[in-house]
């Protein structure tokens, strides 16, 4: 009796709750604290602060792996977190089939209607290599100890899209996970506020107003046939990408060919919200102190951050380029769009183009590079699997 | 270190020639694949390219529900209408 | 040919089946009978009945393992039963997702507007503990063959909460989880018959005409922040109950947060009916004739009745003990309310109030005991698991 | 046996200590937190507590179609009252 | 540097592709123009197409099975589709739910109004077995390479129901099931094609002319009591079909029992829809080159043909038959309808019904050997697996 | 050979037998239980048979938007009414 007294007190939080946890438990709060009061991504951060918060609690074993005897019977049942983390991170599925989600939910007709934009999301991806160098040399002065698949995935965060970063972060450097992911989030939350001054550095009024003309209508069955094509061209050029534009052209074949819509909008809804509640609690789950509390983990927020305005700029100098060279005039605004974080970056432009001239919607016009960052992305994460694997 | 700093130089050449090498093909390839479509299937556009990810799903939807509206707002008003004329 | 048609013989029910199976599949058409017919919880009891059908023909293999030859392919796959019960049922994930779902329903404005009614929730626990001293003694004497923690799983059937007593039977013994899954619906379906007597046994109509003064406005701020207050005791107090208690507050923070509406909808619907469905076919597939047809089931059936009733009085009697003791007035019919039973037993208790006085309307009164009663069996469960396991 | 009584005593003990522990501090907790925040932000309290679990949901989703249902049964409204008139 | 280059260019499609896994790219691109073009099954046939082009992606990996170190510890992980073939398709659990799903979609008041037309259910699954022999045939003279095990499989396409071809061929035939299932849905969707030669060419334009007395109406009672009476029945004769025909009453009992709404509505959305797509993508990765361009494949195809036309033709014979022996006028054109691929066959029984009255509606009389022909092939799929496998 | 084909037979023979007698002893016992329920329970039959699988679901539910908007309109019409009123 007194001695489960003494076991039932050294069971709670208090006796065992190390200082590494109890600060954890603050970063989940403050995860929490930014998704509702401020809105940071608040459908992933919101799961991700929460997973951490239980993930950090001593005793609750919600990370704790199952025991079996001899014969192959339980002795005990594993932790929530374990069974989601192996289950659907590890393997990859849940961010492919998120993927699969957000396909179904972007309308690639803008980006049809002027595909050079496409250029555009291809040079915003110059954040992600420009900042593999980053860590490199972090690494290679020993300031910090990443290897060149732990830079490669911290680079990802310079692609802005959420299940891109976790599917590379969860095969090249799973216990960098946690911090790829919150940083590639916050930082794509924090679009409306890293993106604006290097906009307004990059380019003059006269620019930040040009008007672009109006998109051509474009039919359903080039909507339709599109996806096809990059699953054929990925087949062709890029297999390492296929698992990650596989699905994604998968699930905007579903939304456009218009025979499927009642997987469509599954895809779009229950399976995608079930998904992420679970990719939430096992991004969480990669929250714990060890993997999180160290000086690495400075290094990836302080490179994340970096990445995203490298290629915010990339891809603002890009359109100024492409405005000189083409005969249809390009706002270089739109260039920043191509870093994807649909549709923040997109809405981004907008803003800063009606700032400008007050007849001056860009929105449509950055949605074509804004989608093309995701497709950008995707291949360089192809790009980064197939180099650093092989 | 130099090892690495090669590798990584290495990754950032491969990885944006890569990156810009398939999305050039990929402007071709929807340049081209717009042309025969529009060439061959000349039918009328679907819509003007719209902003919100979700308006194509919302807008379906709720033309949906305002033909179910407008049918029961228009039974309810024939209805009004004949409960007026009756009175 | 012949030896053919003779084993298609030998499979069918005529031959194999044993009486104890034959009970069985009448134990669920009773079952469903009793869902259907009397609405008893037929979320569960339907798919359990079904299920407890289907793992009693002989020869379907519905709960049979799979079986790999020694290079690890598949010889026969295993039954649908079999998967679900050890992917969901063992592992606890399939209680802790309904939980979830179970927080994004509940609505703590009621208990948040008079917190000391939490103490209504924790007497009406005193019905678990009770019948763990009643099964120790079945046990001790001879008459059933229950350790401390069948004892312990049986009593948590008084936390008349499905969801509690499921998890907490699938680690303390699984051998039980049937009778145990079986006893929790049939009573919570049954309080309205259950609770009356011994409301009215324990009461006086003046004190069951009480009328309580109406409960304050609960701010927007106050129900976002109370799960997170929950969380963080949790964490200090009784981790070993943070699995039930985090994935319940994750819940309930995904509803009140305002931010997570989709994956609020989706806890709430397409997850916790995909869910329920499996749990129920994992429940019924423990109730094979040998577990379920036994002198114990018995035992459970009976305890689970002193348990309900038990847990009803506490709470009554605490109800009465407050109400002298409180400046406010405070009805003793809310205290049965704290057995949880969401929210058949807050509903029984304003019927009486009713009956009483046919002014006094005591549900939100009792829906916040009622709440409250969720809270208590889960730190019972937690003390339970964190006692008997260690 | 004796052992086994004693266990369950125990474990009763413990468990009942702890429940009534466990809510009497969550008690304090939660009035300490409700002051504090009808302190710090005094906002006009969102709702009167309400019985039914789903109510909340039920009900925004009904404002949500309900403000549908007004804007296109206004527009029918004035589109009939306006065929009248041209009538 | 020049050798990742190398090894880069040795990662592309254009290196490594194979002339099979173009074919099969090519196979998977015609699927998925039937699917949205011709509308052919576009549920099913959208998603096997799209998992035919990916898993024919050499170096995507679609279908590369994890890698564990001796620790256990995950070295490389698998590719999407290998996860959901071997947790879904070889498990049995999908089409299974799928099952389930249906059940909860079906209404079997036509059926009950008129039972003996489960008769015709009955005569059409004679297709399954005449193809079953027609398989072994071929076996026999060593034309094709076919075990009873796989001419049972093939012969299940007779039965014209998806989900029970994909389950019988995971168990008796998994190296056949792309073509099977491929074939399955094919020739549902051609069903107005197949069929209706067939049944003028065996019937005369009186005998389509005749009309069928109007169906009495079935109370609530029944279609409840029904779904329970089926499982029961199984259970006593013939326990290997349970699987199958357990779910299918089961979605169809929560369908019909009024008080799971939401469980059975999210049965026929939500859950089916996820299902589904995982299902599809699952078979679609059985549309390998090796195991998709053989002769086999043009006998699987061939011989589903042979299926359909030969469970049409004694559907009709069949309700040629009852319509001499029975009081009541039964018009031969339902009697195709008993081949299943509900409800294309009922309509198509309608609409040559039509053709020969203008007043002659068939719909709702075609309904009843419709479903009654999925309880038939179901039945037929026990048999198959009990004979099969002992 | 003739092996194979002997079994194929045997599984032809055997497979029709018994879906022949499943489905005749089902024929049975749907016809006994229609009749036990509707002696027993003689009920207003819920509905007629209807075609599309889903027709049920989809008419429930409209049924249910429709009684809401009936309700909306009803009183949206009421408003309208009194407004001419007063006008
Ligand atoms: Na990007
Ligand atoms: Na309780
Ligand atoms: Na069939």
């Amino acid at each position: 009796m007194e001695s489960k007294l003494l076991n039932l007190y050294h069971d709670t939080g208090f006796y065992q709750l190390e200082l590494g946890q109890l600060v954890m438990i603050g970063v989940g709060l403050i995860l929490i604290y930014l998704a509702i009061k401020k809105k940071f991504e608040p459908l992933l951060l919101l799961p991700i602060g929460v997973g951490a918060i239980l993930v950090n609690i001593p005793g609750a074993g919600m990370m704790s792996a199952p025991v079996y005897d001899a014969a192959g019977h339980m002795i005990s049942p594993g932790g929530l977190q374990y069974y989601i983390y192996y289950a659907g991170i590890e393997t990859g599925l849940f961010p492919l089939l998120i993927f699969m989600g957000v396909g179904a939910m972007t309308d690639f007709g803008p980006m049809l209607a002027n595909p050079k934009t496409l250029l555009l999301g291809a040079a915003a991806q110059f954040g992600i290599f420009a900042t593999v160098i980053g860590a490199v040399l972090l690494g290679a002065f020993g300031i910090m100890d990443f290897t060149l698949a732990d830079a490669a995935a911290i680079g990802i965060i310079g692609g802005a899209d959420g299940p891109t970063a976790i599917f590379v972060a969860s095969r090249l450097a799973p216990d960098l996970l946690g911090a790829i992911a919150v940083a590639a989030y916050s930082y794509m939350a924090l679009v409306p506020l890293i993106q604006p001054p290097i906009m307004r550095a990059l380019t003059t009024k006269e620019e930040r107003s040009i008007k672009m003309e109006q998109l051509r209508p474009v039919s359903k069955t080039e909507k339709i046939v599109f996806p096809v094509v990059v699953i054929l061209l990925v087949a062709m050029f890029l297999p390492s990408a296929a698992p990650l534009l596989g699905m994604f052209c998968f699930g905007n074949l579903m939304r456009e060919c218009g025979v499927v819509d009642r997987l469509s909008e599954t895809a779009q809804n229950a399976l995608i919200n079930i998904v992420t509640i679970m990719l939430g609690l096992g991004v969480g789950s990669k929250l714990s102190s060890e993997e999180f509390l160290n000086i690495e983990t400075l290094g990836i927020l302080s490179l994340g951050l970096v990445a995203f305005s490298i290629g915010t700029a990339s891809g603002v100098l890009m359109a100024k380029l492409m405005n000189r060279l083409s005969k249809d005039a390009i706002n270089p605004l739109i260039g920043a769009a191509g870093v994807s974080a649909v549709p923040m970056a997109a809405r981004v432009a907008n803003k800063l183009g009606l700032e400008a001239n007050k007849q001056n919607f860009l929105l449509m016009h950055a949605m074509g590079p804004n989608v093309a960052g995701v497709i950008g992305s995707a291949v360089a994460a192809g790009i980064m699997l197939s180099y650093v694997g092989s | 270190m130099d090892g690495l700093l090669d590798e990584g130089l290495g990754l950032m050449a491969l990885g944006m020639g890569a990156v810009f090498l398939f999305l050039v093909v990929l402007i071709f390839a929807t340049t081209i694949m717009s042309r025969l479509i529009n060439h061959l299937f000349p039918d009328t556009p679907a819509v003007l390219p719209v902003a919100n990810n979700r308006s194509v799903a919302q807008a379906s939807s709720k033309v949906g529900v305002d033909a179910k509206m407008v049918a029961v707002i228009t039974a309810a008003i024939h209805q009004h209408r004949n409960n007026k004329n009756s009175n």
